[in-house]
């Protein structure tokens, strides 16, 4: 069976219910037409329409004065004064990195960068937000090797730096990697373009790579759809990432721009031109006439709903009047690519797609994203939450903080991700103050004074563990990353990475994360301006962690003359403990899973009034702190021990209690200043001690030297990976 | 007269490369790989990227370019003329510098600083640095990894290496060569000097704010360069 | 024993390089229609028993060698 | 016509392909005495004349297809 056979009720197949099936022939006011039946159950899948989510993402706040483009665009744009814009978003790439980690992840890359040039942004910058299971098993090594060199492969060719990113590793990742990749771009304000298709008998432009039978559906249930497998294994719906092809694509795409030569334009994704088509013509309240023979196909005898549907990589689809098509047709061919007009835009809202002269589908355009299904499935508390919290870690009376030490430096999660950032031009375009490596990556704007701080950051177990407050957590923790590089965060862009939310368990933990998160934006004031979900990230029943990634972007202007870093701690520096305290908030911290070896409780709550502060404090600080750290996961002893290894200088704090070293409550930054003038009264600080020597020392509770503590840090990666 | 930055499809340092020689009051142009006049070029670099995606053999299909036999041309007349990361595997295969670039000994990426020894000034690339110095300089490369026949390598040896890897002490030595280039070998240039190739990056080493300024007395060289060229 | 490992990318699937390989040798002024990339690996496996040692490499094929998402294979006995 | 070409890295020049994967296969247990790697490029030329196109193909290898100063590279025709 193919697409264009497909029996009518075959609608099951396709991933639709029988309530959906109905409301398609509700629509068209007779049953669908194969072709048509294809292109309702990808653009009504989950994937694509949200229909289990949307009812909730409308919890997280999206207004400011400086948003420009908020969520339902390719990517959120905000303002950052002087006719500057920035374009950002971030996308998963989970399950096609499962079954292919290098194409995966490349074809992750080449898909978020077309969302930001679709904006008329250049893309700039890209972060990777990527989770496995454990390394000791082969085949994580072997995924996260290849997502890596994937990640690289592509990025690195098109031309965008990856400036940073995470990484985490838990047992439930270990059949369902998480790849998450952020873009950012930069335009000027004119430049701005959007996806609606506008004005009777423009033409719709397709650029780029030509068509192939690769991905059909895959993006969707069609992947496990049976007409997959009749399509013969010769046809996996795996996809091959063309970086050359999209960096002449972004080049075209910018020089159309800049000549003012399109009216819209829309990226190819998932259910490819049928998406593509329909989208533009419905954002700008038209119809269209497509034309599928003018498509250029890579191979013979491909059907319409092949074509149709086909989700080949390195395509966009461009609006343009008339009068300018041929200056769009050279201006392809002098960067390369293929350009065929195949469609006019029409009045009426009808999209008619013609193969052969022969019709094979004639819908309204807004029905397939407008009339998508909407639900609001069943949420309940999971059963095992009360136990979950019950069976916390126990705090011993005393604790080998040396040896702890050692062994939270070991882990991969913890100790040196270099293995992975130096396999990723982070320095192209000269714009890369602050690099991987330390907290958030600082990118300067050339030109002006001013800086763009961005910090990928999630944390699935504490999210399991407590949703609303992880999800609370993961937004304050990027917010200290950004702020220590003297910028105040700005926007959010969030990727949701769920289990099945046909399960109520599931929907819990979504809606409590969501909550956790709009809370923590809200009290910042930041904005979010787009996202994703993902859901589904279950094997063989048993989901994920729910796991949602937050991508914050900061901004500062002027920027930091010398903005802090990791290795500009010397002799004699004090260093300084700022915010609130807690001893005890060990449920979902490293010290509990890699020393304790308890992966259970419940994480601390965080605190919103203190928490601003200490961000405002920060950020502040960054104009004259030669060092500034925010303390996440190891707590207090891991974040010095990364300033003696980054700096190879040693430090002496006296603490007497062992727990502070290690607990891992929110809101906390560790500050080197020159002088030992108390930083500011807004938010309580310690001075911890004084930098110098060879070792770090804790006083009665132990000490390592730095040579020891880097050279376990330096290997950790390498050491499981080669 | 201006410099000639060439762009090939798939090249992306283009615009640092401007950029830099700007920093350094140098006028430089970009000129798209199928133009075939370079008469008003009074230099030329070929700028790091991934020509035709590096598809086949890095380097291998841009020697082809119609703007080549130009840059050719502009060679054997004694301009200067340099290539960096993907236009030094540009040069080398066009058979304008000796030698050839293979994947890193690893199979990795590599982007991070590195530390270069000069070896020689007498190429348009080290003329105005001292012997001996030792720059900071970012690599960003798989394919960085220098190797040449017997024969070949004993010309370079003799008279063609302009740069070696080395430690913070300018020792050259296995530990600290990162590609596994032959004898440490990160940039060489042809037998007049006018034309030479480096895998590392100067013009990402050309202000403090970005980590290391150590790039602008290679540029500085060609610019140097330029104005009173090397006779061929 | 030596073996020769042929891998090709399965049938389907783009070939990028393939692709722009083609067009550069167009513009070189040669005519061919169609260009595809393969790997090939060759290696020493101690020993003699054939059946034995084949279905070695078709494991370190399936393992390591090759990607079989992507990559067909083909194993033969070439002279060492 | 269909031709083959088989490109291997000149004796003596590294293969870092080839030994990194040597050891990946070491670290797997298998024991294996000697990895070369090399690329194959398979493409069609119209027309029939074997010798003539063969030196086609040549001129294509000896200019483009492969890099003389580091490569060998062997012609053969395949059933197209
Ligand atoms: N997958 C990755 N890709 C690129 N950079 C990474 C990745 N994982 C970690 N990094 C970099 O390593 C540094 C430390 O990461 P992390 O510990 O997650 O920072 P933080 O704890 O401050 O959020 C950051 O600069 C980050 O960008
Ligand atoms: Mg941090």
């Amino acid at each position: 069976m193919t697409i264009d056979t497909l029996a009518p009720d075959a609608h099951r197949q396709l991933g639709m219910t029988d309530e959906e099936y109905d409301a398609v022939v509700e629509i068209l006011g007779r049953p669908p037409r194969p072709a048509e039946l294809a292109m309702y159950s990808v653009m009504w899948s989950e994937h694509c329409s949200y229909k289990s989510s949307r009812a909730h993402l409308g919890r997280f706040p999206t207004e400011a004065p400086w948003v420009v483009v908020g969520p339902g665009e390719n990517a959120g744009v905000v303002d950052l004064g002087d006719g500057w814009l920035a374009a950002f978003r971030i996308e998963s790439h989970n399950h096609p990195s499962f079954v292919e980690p290098y194409q995966g992840a490349a074809t992750g890359v080449g898909g978020i960068l077309r969302d930001i040039f679709t904006m008329g942004a250049r893309p700039v910058a890209v972060w990777d937000a990527i989770r496995f299971g454990p390394l000791d098993d082969a085949k994580n090594r072997y995924l996260l090797s290849g997502v890596v060199s994937g990640i690289a492969g592509y990025g690195n060719a098109v031309g965008v730096p990856t400036l940073g990113g995470e990484v985490e590793f838990a047992d439930c990742y270990s059949h369902n990697p998480l790849v998450n990749v952020m873009a950012l771009g930069l335009l000027q304000r004119e430049q701005l373009v959007l996806s609606a298709a506008s004005g009777e008998g423009n033409m719709a432009v397709l650029l780029g790579a030509s068509t192939g039978r690769d991905g059909i559906g895959g993006a969707s249930i069609l992947a496990s759809a049976s007409f997959d497998d009749a399509s013969g294994a010769k046809r996996p719906s795996v996809q091959i990432g063309d970086p050359f092809e999209e960096k002449k694509l972004i080049e075209a795409c910018l020089e159309l721009y800049e000549r003012g030569l399109v009216v819209g334009i829309q990226d190819l994704g998932a259910a490819g031109i049928s998406c593509a088509t329909s989208e533009s013509a419905a954002n700008g309240g038209m119809g269209m006439d497509v034309d599928l023979d003018a498509v250029h196909v890579r191979e013979p005898g491909m059907t319409p709903g092949e074509i149709l549907m086909s989700e080949s990589q390195e395509r966009m689809l461009a609006i343009v009047t008339p009068e300018d098509l041929d200056e769009v047709l050279a201006l392809a061919e002098k960067w390369e690519i293929d350009a065929a007009a195949i469609g006019t835009v029409t009045t009426g809202g009808t999209l008619r797609v013609e193969h052969d002269a022969e019709l094979v589908a004639e819908l309204p355009a807004v029905s397939l994203s407008e009339d998508a299904p909407r639900y609001h499935r069943a949420q309940s508390r999971p059963a095992w939450q009360d136990e979950l919290w019950a069976a916390g870690p126990e705090l011993p009376e005393t604790v080998d903080v040396a040896d702890s030490l050692r062994r939270m430096l070991d882990d991969p999660a913890l100790g040196d991700r270099s293995w992975i950032f130096e396999q990723y031009d982070h320095m192209l375009f000269l714009n890369t103050v602050v690099e991987p490596g330390h907290d958030g990556s600082l990118m300067r704007i050339k030109g002006t004074e001013k800086g763009l701080a961005v910090s990928t950051d999630g944390d699935g177990l504490r999210c399991y563990l407590d949703p609303m407050r992880g999800g609370a957590r993961i937004v304050w923790e990027a917010a200290l990353n950004v702020a220590v590089t003297g910028a105040r965060p700005y926007a959010v862009v969030d990727n949701l990475n769920f289990g099945n939310p046909e399960k109520p368990e599931v929907m819990w933990q979504l809606v409590e994360t969501i909550e956790g998160m709009a809370g923590a934006c809200e009290a910042l004031g930041v904005p979010v301006v787009g996202g994703n979900v993902s859901f589904y990230n279950e094997t063989d029943g048993v989901d994920i962690y729910p796991t949602p990634v937050v991508g914050m972007l900061g901004f500062c202007d002027p920027m930091p003359s010398r903005p802090p870093r990791l290795d500009r701690a010397t002799d004699g520096d004090v260093v300084w403990l700022l915010g609130p305290e807690d001893p005890e908030d060990f449920a979902g911290s490293a010290f509990a899973r890699i020393v304790l070896g308890n992966t259970s409780g419940r994480p601390g709550d965080v605190d919103a009034v203190a928490g601003a502060a200490v961000v405002r404090l920060t950020a502040v600080l960054a104009y004259r702190a030669p060092v500034l750290h925010d303390v996440g996961a190891g707590g207090l002893a891991v974040a010095l021990a990364e300033i003696c290894i980054a700096s190879d200088v040693g430090v002496h704090v006296d603490v007497a209690d062992w727990r502070r070293l290690f607990s891992e409550s929110p809101h906390r930054v560790v500050a080197v200043l020159p002088d030992s003038a108390v930083p500011d009264d807004s938010v309580p600080a310690v001075r911890l001690g004084v930098f110098g020597g060879d070792v770090i020392d804790f006083g009665e509770l132990g000490s390592l030297p730095v040579a020891e503590a880097a050279s376990i840090w330096r290997d950790a990666l390498p050491r499981r990976l080669g | 007269m201006t410099t000639a930055v060439v762009v090939f499809p798939g090249s992306n340092c283009e615009h640092d490369v401007v950029y830099a020689l700007d920093a350094l009051g140098h006028d430089a142009e970009l000129v798209w790989h199928r133009d075939i006049d370079l008469s008003g070029a009074d230099g030329v670099v070929l700028p790091g990227g991934f020509a035709h995606g590096d598809y086949l053999r890095t380097g291998a299909i841009a020697r082809f370019s119609p703007v080549m036999a130009e840059v050719e041309r502009l060679a054997t007349e004694g301009r200067p003329v340099i290539g960096i990361c993907n236009g030094f595997q540009v040069l080398c295969e066009a058979g304008l510098l000796p030698g050839a670039l293979v994947a890193n000994r690893d199979l990795r990426f590599i982007c991070r600083p590195i530390r270069l020894r000069v070896e020689s000034t007498d190429s348009v690339l080290t003329r105005s640095a001292a012997v001996g110095d030792v720059l900071t300089i970012p690599l960003n490369s798989y394919e960085g990894n220098y190797v040449a026949p017997a024969g070949t390598l004993a010309e370079v040896e003799d008279h063609g290496v302009i740069l070696r890897y080395c430690g913070p002490a300018g020792e050259v030595d296995a530990a600290f060569n990162p590609n596994g280039s032959m004898d440490s070998i990160a940039g060489v240039c042809n037998d007049a000097g006018n034309v030479a190739g480096l895998m590392p990056h100067p013009e990402r080493a050309i202000e403090d704010v970005l980590g290391s300024s150590d790039g602008r007395v290679l540029l500085e060289s060609f610019v140097a360069g330029i104005r009173n060229p090397v006779p061929a | 024993m030596r073996f020769r490992i042929d891998i090709t990318r399965r049938e389907g699937l783009s070939d990028p390089e393939g692709v722009t390989t083609a067009r550069a040798l167009g513009d070189l002024g040669y005519d061919v229609e169609h260009v595809a990339f393969g790997r090939s690996i060759v290696l020493d496996v101690p020993g003699d028993d054939e059946t034995g040692l084949r279905s070695q490499v078709d494991e370190m094929c399936q393992k390591l060698l090759a990607n079989p998402v992507i990559e067909d294979y083909e194993i033969s006995v070439v002279p060492g």
